[in-house]
């Protein structure tokens, strides 16, 4: 094991999956020459050189359908987006083209593409710039979607996500990339696509949560044992195919579920999660299903505005209460 | 062959360049670099167009044998055919959703494919049987899509819009106008990757060319060099849009400008001019001369008899347009040229026009006696993977 | 009450507004000249001109953000999209600028714009041409969005939207248009936004369902009834702000409740619906809800696969049975 | 006056035309109009393109007076001093977020705005701050603003990329690239329906007309005889890349010729030359003249001195680039001006600094005095309407 920054794990990934695969290559703004908006590409230029590590103009929606284009003919691109919020002016080319073309064409097409980026809330960005776009993207069917919580995950499901013959939406946080975790050494480190993780285990209350939300679900967790409450904490890590095997088996057990997201709530993945367990563990519940999301509003500027607009482990270990009836 | 008034294009540099040399020097003031004085020191650059249009070919300056010939005037009778009966076909609801009959633009599909390789691929919009027929899909599994059955060349899931061969090297049949665009770049864009050789055709109407993606496909081709030809099918119309309706200037072939790219306009119902136009410009846009790979910005010139779809009352053309514009049909010229060449006799062409019809039928009959995709199907086709799981 | 298509309920509704309202105009692909893509605004173009009647290229982001534009400097366009699957192409700019503005400005400007077409299934179109869009912009603050299913709310809730100081996402049906049903006659005929309608009341099941999944759930309730389930149908006419209170209300009395969505299932409005009655109703429910979807796959072309992909009276039949355990 | 080259512009008919007359003649084949036999007798329309740049304005010439003068200084100033003194809050993490200064590009802000009236509507991307300004947007409430306070621009909602100042018609800082442009065009869409006289602006950077989005806004602006300015601020750079590295031809005056647009190159580090551009320019799309609405688009030939945001290492320029740059302060030059045609004395210019100084200071101390918004306000400004129910 060593320890990487989530974007150490993310370029190892890239690396070793276009050491070993030609037809594998990057593309987005300012990922070669630049280093990368945030650094996730650095010095790939140099080791691959401009012919795979490819600048882009600001052009989403021309480059994301360059990409799938590519993919069609056999070659695998990861198309690195600056954030998730600038796929809005190419959400046509992600639902119309590259979810569709495989089932449209009866099979015929295959679409491997990968596709990636800083998602949800940065800090003090506003409205325009905090989007968390998992309640779009997962609505749709053809494409996979992941969103990893830690440099490990991140380097074992994105190597997986490049090696995958579909698309494969990932999910990452501009305020993680510099979080530091033990990622495996494996000489080839592959980590299944759909399966979540349990993270910690308890037998009062079940908190599903990823990405960002996974460790305000876990700082809940801590302070809630102290409290005398023990939660299991999933991080499903894959959005799309979920793993809802895994959230029932544990709510049968803790017959209480908190799901933690910090997408609007508004027919967000908390909701589909909410539902589905609330179909498959009718009669385990012994609380409503609590979920914990953004409010239902535009991203604010303002430091105090935009604390209060995102979850917060307060709001979690609230919601953890009330399915107890603390 | 066409003349061409090819001119050196402005100097630019790569996106994946190296590093260190960024010579950023004076290109964004190109404009002003020419004189301190204003205008009077200032000439744009000319645009740089090339006509491929009364270029007064013949087959054999073309190099094509008249097998050539009754080949290519035989495919496009066949897109006709096959046309006319899936119109019928949907009158007598066989055949349902959208139904975009490419009739008169026939020359368009089958100049270009004969012109071009087998392996080059092809990438359109909606209205895509031509272009389906011409680079060799069945009739039959072109027919059988259209009703929908399991034998199409989509399984029954495309339906007329979203035709597909890759086998063919056809890669749709798209129904988002437009949206093909930036997608047939890439196709291109991977052929340069691959050193492949080839050079990627995408075919788009006059009122695709107003998206964006266009735009971004278009400097993207250009700015990376990409071996693909950008074509519009310039139909003059856009469902009842005209051009001069839908552009501030209806001069489609100014688009290719600001990119720094070569324009090509060709006489879309003229089937050699076509393929003459075609055979020059794929071969230099991949690189078959220089070695170098580059796109152009191709305006066909063609003409749609039929409405937009089935449902299309017309009105926004007059009869007397639409007679004088029967004189130019792609495929009566052809016959025409056959003819008054000798290529074959009249007796010749019925023959071809009896095993056309005969073809087509039979597609008829091969689509009404295959089966309807199992539902099973329906959760098919999704994703690679096959064990994925789904909530139903 | 006069008998009116869907189509002239919707012209109706614009023509009253445009003559009474001079900052009214139309805006959309054929919609002068040729009278309408599916001939809802057949005539306006002589009534009011080609200044307010406009004709577009296909240009929906462009033509989009020009009537946002508009609407900003106190105009108010309506915009017709030929379908809402077109506007993928103007997404971010329904998103991050119709849906923001206001609020980034602090409130300084408003976006009173309507932008309106056909949305859902419409037969045999294949996957590009049959998305239901209610997922993607319901979770979009700052978004209202109204779904009518018959002629006369059709009209009510159009002149509402115009009326409206907020961006109004109206959802039609290329296969309602020619429905036709009775249309008030009121010389002002204005209904709430946000606003259920209980369009039938019966004791043992809810069943909530909107736009032409409402006459599915109509279907279902009549047949249901010869079964001796009563149901009560609730269409919700509104999508965001939803009027759960309603359903609520509903769901205490029945205990049971089925939701009609021809969207995608996941994270869709039904997910919605059933996430938040599950938290309101728990107490009260006597089996887990139940929802009627589209099939989690692109809509396929076969005129047996679409049938089997659109939700149908039989699937809601068989669903309201689950929660009676029948 | 900046010499023109003013030529007819093509002839185009109107999206809202007389439904009888689609008189759809010749406009598509126009290249294969002008001759039968290929390039041989056809000409491409030549690009209209005027030049702004060395025309040798003097104030004078211009009918500014002395105050004018002074007045557009001490705002570029103000610019200036604003944001050298935002960059230090951000320092010391008084302010979020992304900051995008506007170093450099002050005599674009500022001879736009002088050149216009105070009704025309003007937007822009996040790099906001110095039009916002130039506009009359006091400094407090702009310092405020980034500060994520209650008193700022946009009641701390907005931050610094979208800063919004309705009462001086001044409709944002977009945080989208790009998105802003159909927008404006919108703006100006909305002067024309009401007929009041108004010409729009909307600014954005070189980066962004590779947006899908500026080539749909574009042609509708021509389409529809918009009056807008369409205006490109060309600071050579979109984050770490040149305009070369983006684009297929660097030569962005290029950009207007496929709408039949006239494009404007405008010297950008020239308060006078932009002022004389803009003052034409909007009276002419505002049909001041000739009672006819129009469109232009601009090429504003500018630099950025800083780094696209605040944690830019700016390794893609050179030092000697930079350096060779700042002779071009258009904050210096038009010091330079003031001083040598004595429109005020290097004591008033100081005096001017101090001030404005002052008035940053005082926007400073305003901005940390202004209170935190109350989190109840988080949930206002969503909807007008004041009832609407949400789910928290
Ligand atoms: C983005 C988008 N907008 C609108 C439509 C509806 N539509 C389908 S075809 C068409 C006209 C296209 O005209 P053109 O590009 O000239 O192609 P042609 O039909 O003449 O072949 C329109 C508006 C669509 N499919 N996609
Ligand atoms: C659609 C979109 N893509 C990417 C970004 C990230 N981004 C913000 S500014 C910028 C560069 C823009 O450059 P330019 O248009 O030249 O404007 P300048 O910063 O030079 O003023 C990029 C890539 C964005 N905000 N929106
Ligand atoms: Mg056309
Ligand atoms: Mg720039």
């Amino acid at each position: 094991m060593a320890e990487l920054q989530f974007r150490e794990a993310l370029r190892d990934a890239m690396t070793e999956e276009m050491e070993r695969d030609d037809t594998v290559f990057l593309m987005g703004e300012e990922v070669a020459e630049y280093d990368g908006a945030y650094k996730v590409s650095q010095g790939m230029l140099d080791q691959f050189g401009p012919e795979r590590i490819i600048d882009t103009p600001i052009s989403e929606s021309g480059f994301t359908g360059l990409g799938i284009g590519a993919a069609i003919m056999g070659l695998r691109p990861i198309i690195e987006f600056m954030t998730w919020n600038f796929t809005f002016v190419a959400f046509d080319q992600i639902v119309s083209n590259a979810a569709k073309v495989r089932y449209m064409s009866g099979g015929q097409a295959r679409v491997p593409i990968v596709m990636r980026g800083g998602n949800g809330g940065a800090g003090q960005l506003g409205a325009t710039h905090s989007n968390s776009v998992e309640a779009f993207y997962s609505n749709v069917p053809g494409l996979k979607i992941i969103a990893p919580s830690n440099p490990d995950d991140a380097k074992g499901l994105l190597k997986a996500a490049i090696r995958d013959d579909d698309p494969v939406l990932f999910l990452e946080s501009e305020l993680m990339f510099g979080l530091k975790g033990e990622v495996s050494d494996d000489e080839d480190y592959v980590l299944p696509i759909g399966k979540a993780r349990i993270a910690r285990e308890g037998d009062d209350v079940t908190i599903v949560a990823h990405s960002k939300s996974y460790w305000l679900a876990m700082e809940a967790a801590e302070e809630l044992a102290k409290q005398g409450v023990e939660a299991t904490v999933i991080d499903p890590r894959t959005i799309r195919p979920f793993d809802t095997g895994a959230v029932i088996d544990s709510v049968k057990q803790t017959n209480r579920l908190v799901i933690v997201d910090e997408s609007q709530p508004f027919g967000g993945i908390a909701s589909e999660i909410g539902f589905q367990i609330q179909q498959a563990c009718f009669d385990h519940l012994d609380a409503p299903i609590e979920r914990v999301t953004a409010k239902d509003v535009p991203a604010p500027y303002a430091k105090n505005l935009i604390e209060a607009w995102m979850p917060s482990v307060d709001d979690t270990i609230a919601a953890a209460k009330r399915t107890l009836y603390m | 062959m066409a003349a061409t008034t090819k001119k050196t294009s402005a100097p630019k540099k790569k996106a994946p360049a190296a590093k260190a040399a960024a010579a950023k020097a004076s290109a964004p003031k190109a404009a002003s670099g020419k004189g301190a004085n204003g205008a009077a020191g200032f000439t744009p650059d000319v645009p740089d167009v090339r006509i491929y249009r009364g270029s007064g070919h013949t087959h054999e300056s073309l190099g094509l044998s008249a097998d050539d010939v009754l080949a290519m005037y035989r495919n496009m009778l066949l897109q006709r055919r096959f046309e006319e009966r899936a119109a019928q076909m949907y009158g007598r609801q066989k055949i349902a959703g959208f139904l975009h009959l490419y009739i008169g633009q026939e020359a368009v599909s089958t100049g270009a494919v004969w012109a071009t390789r087998p392996t080059d691929p092809i990438i359109t919009a909606y209205r895509d049987h031509g272009l389906a027929l011409a680079r060799g899909m069945s009739s039959d599994s072109g027919m059988a899509e259209l009703f929908g059955k399991i034998d199409g060349c989509s399984r029954g899931k495309g339906g007329s819009m979203h035709f597909f061969d890759v086998s063919k090297h056809f890669y749709g049949g798209h129904g988002i106008v437009g949206g093909q665009i930036p997608v047939g770049v890439g196709m291109g864009f991977a052929s340069k990757y691959k050193g492949d050789g080839g050079c990627a055709m995408v075919f788009f109407g006059d009122g695709a060319i107003n998206q964006g993606a266009f735009h971004e496909a278009a400097n993207l081709a250009a700015l990376y060099d990409v071996p693909v030809l950008i074509i519009v099918e310039n139909n003059e119309y856009a469902m009842g849009t005209s051009v001069e309706r839908a552009r501030g200037d209806a001069n489609l072939y100014k688009q290719g400008y600001p990119y720094g790219m070569t324009t090509a306009v060709v006489d879309g119902m003229d089937l050699f001019e076509v393929y003459g136009a075609f055979r020059q410009l794929a071969d230099q846009a991949r690189g078959a001369e220089d070695g170098q790979t580059r796109p152009f910005f191709v305006e066909v010139q063609t003409y749609r008899y039929r409405g937009h779809s089935m449902s299309d009352p017309q009105k926004y053309r007059t009869k007397e347009e639409m007679e004088s514009k029967k004189g130019e049909d792609p495929i009566i010229r052809t016959k025409m040229y056959i003819l008054e060449h000798e290529l074959a006799t009249q007796p010749d062409l019925d023959q071809i026009d009896e095993e056309v019809k005969a073809e087509v039928m039979a597609a008829v009959d091969f689509a009404e006696q295959s089966p309807l995709p199992d539902v099973s199907t329906m959760y098919e086709d999704v994703y690679v993977q096959e064990d994925y799981p789904f909530i139903a």
